[in-house]
């Protein structure tokens, strides 16, 4: 789930733009740095990146009639790190805002908080406390995966409760979080087992 | 999944493609500044209007390209905008128009709600207009005469190259598998995420090979692109831009 | 019966590829779909499988209409069968059993009956060594084979083949020519597209030659003489019959066999009447 | 001139491809490459080039033996280029000109001299109209021709190809050998490996036959009509030099031309001794 372009107000764009900024530099200087060392990670993080906007192409099971697809953000945070995710996720979010019209560049900030680094954050702190607390991998990849795509979701529904806060802050999550749950919950749910499906496939190969 | 070459065709292709980007960055961050500062009346509107005629006209889209493109953001921003219009909770107002359990709106927040969707039709519109005509190639190079450092700009590039490979194998992956009666459903997502990520990695280490064979020990310089510059072009930009600004003042001034 | 009546065919925003392309393939057929590179033998293919829906155009099976609704394409595709040209985008499981067994899983087949399709195509392929391996470990001419076994698993009574020989050295030219042979025999319709006219000279009944969007359709050995056609198509005719007619010679030799006999033939007669 | 000793080359953990391998690319020659799939063509042309480092051996061009340094590469690839079969494994760049622009900056060249050779080189190939155009939305035939552009480009003096007609239709093999033969005429060595050997006879001077991990290197005509040889390699003769014994021809016909010519000579020579 992104925010479209223009939806935010003009404040709002650039606090976010600079919340975001640390990280996404933090993660270009470390994508520089190994792309020094070894030449070949160049190839390696922008198939990682064309196969995180591809996950935008696979079709799940209709969830609310439209066809829905997985953000993948879980899994790239896994396999990739949370650092490279946050680079990778926004040369990812800046391709679909101009080929896809999804997302937008003034809401890029905003976006790239939510599914770049919030998102990858959360799933890759649950995978490590999972895999830490000797939990089966499946089980793992299941619960980072629907987490990264759940912290996706309420960071963005906050994000709108924070431009939009009738009559409150808490009323205007609650309110956006509904309309957007209907979509994104099953999804959450879909992506998890999607990854731990992945993951066996990873596995076998 | 048409819609994800629509609009990099269209860019491709267009008669705007001779134009510097930088020129036509101005016009369309200027156009979406100004849709995000301005009421939806007289400035939203005249954004929008400004957009779609100079896409479709002088820029030569076709107003089909420009549909399929904005049919998801619309999605978005019709659900979003009644989000916004109505209120969940709290105390509906006197002149609220309606009240269904905690449901409520009144005219400020019916206001806001159709500010946004302005806002975000016309934004998005701004953006479609820079998108529709300068494909990613020119804005990465572009990026890089910014001094963008030159790592970013050759994974950005070498993503974008990644994305058409990866889209074809994608296609031939669903192809593939309803040809064999496969159904859309959790399992065969899975498995075309797993051969499209086998797929990524082995076509990006045959790419390393095939650029090694080339010379490759790191950086990936390529010619830059000169483009003369529009004076024309880029005072018609501010001219668009201004003469929305003016209709603002006007506006505001009345 | 497969036939396909005036189809019209496009990419979105692009020129027809086909406009007006009219096809046929009789049971048990044998038949070559030659053409010059994107004249649209493989959007055509793609038409006939179901996979592109043309924007005019019939196509049906044994007299019945093909609709592109959900019901119509499956009973379609239970019966008509794509293998494409790159072999290794149409393997998407990650081991060879489970992808030939992918179409009779979907078919809604008992497990052992699944399981005995798979064991059998794969032995008639003369590829059970590979039922474990991982698909993407495969060599160019094993994806190809697994490729077409995951379609003739589906037990098809219609192959459409984009290029099956395509990239395999004589040998592996040969055991694709004798599969192919093998499934005639077993009755199943063969329509497969290539570049190689003199293959097709000597393995199909009929050729089909699309030029420009439309197709022409006659007996093999026939077609590839005809000059004018193939020019218009940029094809070369088969050496066979391009030697022929240079030493003056009758008949429309297939193969070298029959070409050495021609020859033969008149050298002998040369002696005689001499 | 470029030569290969005892090439010893083989994939992590798998059995030696290359166990012994010795070629020789004379200056200005036209070498035909030819194996069965997977007998290790590629990984030949692939140590060649520097790309792939061999085991054991030795690879020397102009009698200076490459170091597998990145000075010696470096100073190695600006001489010898590799052009592979899959045009998509080697372009990277989105646009043409900014691929075929990528070998000569990499040489170090000033702006200008590469923009003068990317022109020239798109000139020659005949593909100027697509300078602007996506690598992603080129046809296959346009491809290759890119990915041979990107290699022309940094003016080699040493050309490996890897099947460059595989895939193309008559009109597009037909372009793609008067390409080489400009190249040839141009004074460019060429080292193609094909799965064609009606192709290598026709155009080739020496054909160089990889059997066993090791290669037989001769003149074309003569190698391509050693049955044993051939037999070992899994490779069937053209079919000039199958046909002439069949009718008891003596010389080997490279042409369906010379084929014709010496069949009229005998039908003559039968009609006169008659």
């Amino acid at each position: 789930m992104h925010i479209a372009e223009g939806f935010l107000p003009l404040t709002h764009c650039v606090v976010w733009g600079l919340a975001s900024a640390p990280f996404v530099v933090h993660g270009a200087r470390s994508v520089i740095t190994q792309a020094k060392e070894n030449p070949e990670s160049k190839l390696l993080l922008a198939a990682a990146g064309a196969f995180t906007f591809m996950m935008s192409a696979i079709k799940l099971p209709s969830v609310t009639g439209s066809s829905s697809h997985p953000t993948g953000t879980g899994a790239g945070a896994i396999l990739f790190k949370p650092p490279v995710m946050a680079f990778m996720g926004t040369v990812v979010l800046v391709f679909q805002a101009l080929l896809l019209a999804h997302g937008g560049l003034t809401t890029l900030g905003a976006n790239v908080f939510s599914m770049a680094i919030a998102g990858p954050w959360a799933g890759y702190a649950v995978w490590v406390a999972l895999r830490g607390a000797r939990a089966p991998m499946e089980v793992s990849v299941f619960f980072a995966m629907a987490t990264a795509n759940l912290v996706t979701y309420v960071v963005t529904s906050l994000q709108l409760a924070l431009a939009y806060p009738d009559p409150d802050l808490l009323g205007a999550f609650g309110k956006f979080a509904t309309v957007f749950a209907l979509t994104q919950v099953p999804l959450a749910i879909m992506e998890g087992i999607v990854g731990v499906l992945l993951f066996r496939f990873l596995a076998k190969v | 999944m048409a819609h994800l070459t629509a609009l990099d065709d269209a860019a491709w292709q267009g008669p705007w493609r001779a134009v510097r980007v930088g020129e036509k960055v101005v016009l369309s961050v200027g156009l979406l500044v100004t849709a995000l500062v301005s009421p939806p009346w007289p400035g939203c509107v005249l954004v929008a209007i400004a957009c779609v005629a100079l896409t479709c006209g002088p820029a030569r889209i076709p107003p089909r390209t420009l549909a399929i493109a904005m049919a998801p953001a619309l999605t978005f921003l019709v659900i979003g905008g009644v989000t916004v219009a109505v209120v969940l909770g709290g105390t509906p107002t006197p002149n609220a128009f309606f009240a269904w359990g905690p449901l409520w709106a009144d005219p400020a927040t019916v206001s806001k709600g159709v500010t946004a969707f302005s806002r975000g039709v016309s934004g998005t519109l701004s953006v479609m207009l820079l998108a529709t005509t300068t494909p990613m190639v020119d804005l990465l190079t572009w990026l890089r005469s910014l001094g963008m450092p030159s790592p970013l700009v050759d994974i950005a590039s070498l993503t974008y190259r990644l994305l058409f490979v990866l889209l074809s194998s994608a296609l031939a992956i669903h192809a593939a598998q309803t040809a064999r009666l496969g159904r859309i459903s959790v399992a065969t997502a899975a498995s075309a995420t797993g051969s499209l990520l086998i797929r990524s990695w082995a076509h990006a280490a045959r790419l390393q090979a095939g650029l090694e064979g080339r010379g490759y020990t790191g950086d990936l310089p390529t010619l830059p692109r000169a483009r003369s510059a529009s004076p024309a072009f880029l005072a018609t930009a501010l001219a668009v831009v201004g003469a929305v600004w003016a209709a603002n003042l006007a506006v505001i001034l009345t | 019966m497969l036939t396909a009546r005036d189809l019209v065919a496009r990419f979105p925003g692009r020129e027809p590829v086909l406009s007006g392309a009219s096809i046929t393939l009789p049971d048990g057929g044998r038949v070559a779909l030659l053409g010059a590179n994107g004249c649209g033998k493989t959007t055509l293919l793609r038409c006939l499988s179901g996979a592109h829906r043309p924007e005019r155009g019939d196509i049906a099976r044994d007299g019945v209409r093909l609709e592109h609704g959900r019901r119509g394409l499956r009973e379609h595709r239970s019966a008509v069968q794509l293998v494409l040209q790159d072999a290794a985008d149409q393997l998407f499981s990650a081991d060879v059993t489970q992808d030939v067994s992918f179409g009779p899983m979907n078919l809604g087949l008992p497990v052992a009956e699944v399981r005995a399709r798979v064991d059998d195509t794969l032995a008639m392929l003369g590829i059970e060594h590979l039922a474990e391996r991982a698909t993407h470990q495969l060599s160019y001419g094993e994806q190809k084979k697994v490729a077409l076994a995951g379609a003739i698993a589906m037990a098809p009574s219609v192959l459409l083949l984009d290029e099956p020989t395509a990239g395999l050295d004589p040998e592996g030219v040969a055991e694709m020519t004798a599969i192919l042979d093998r499934l005639h025999s077993d009755g199943t319709s063969l329509l497969v597209a290539t570049h190689d006219v003199d293959w097709a000279l000597a393995w199909a009944d009929a050729a089909a030659i699309v030029v420009d969007g439309m197709v022409r359709q006659g007996p093999v050995a026939e077609m590839l003489d005809d000059q004018a056609l193939l020019a218009s198509a940029r094809l070369t005719p088969p050496w066979t019959l391009r030697l022929a007619p240079r030493l003056g010679l009758r008949g429309r030799p297939r193969t070298l066999d029959e070409m050495a006999a021609l020859i033969q033939a008149r050298l002998t007669e040369n002696r005689t009447t001499a």
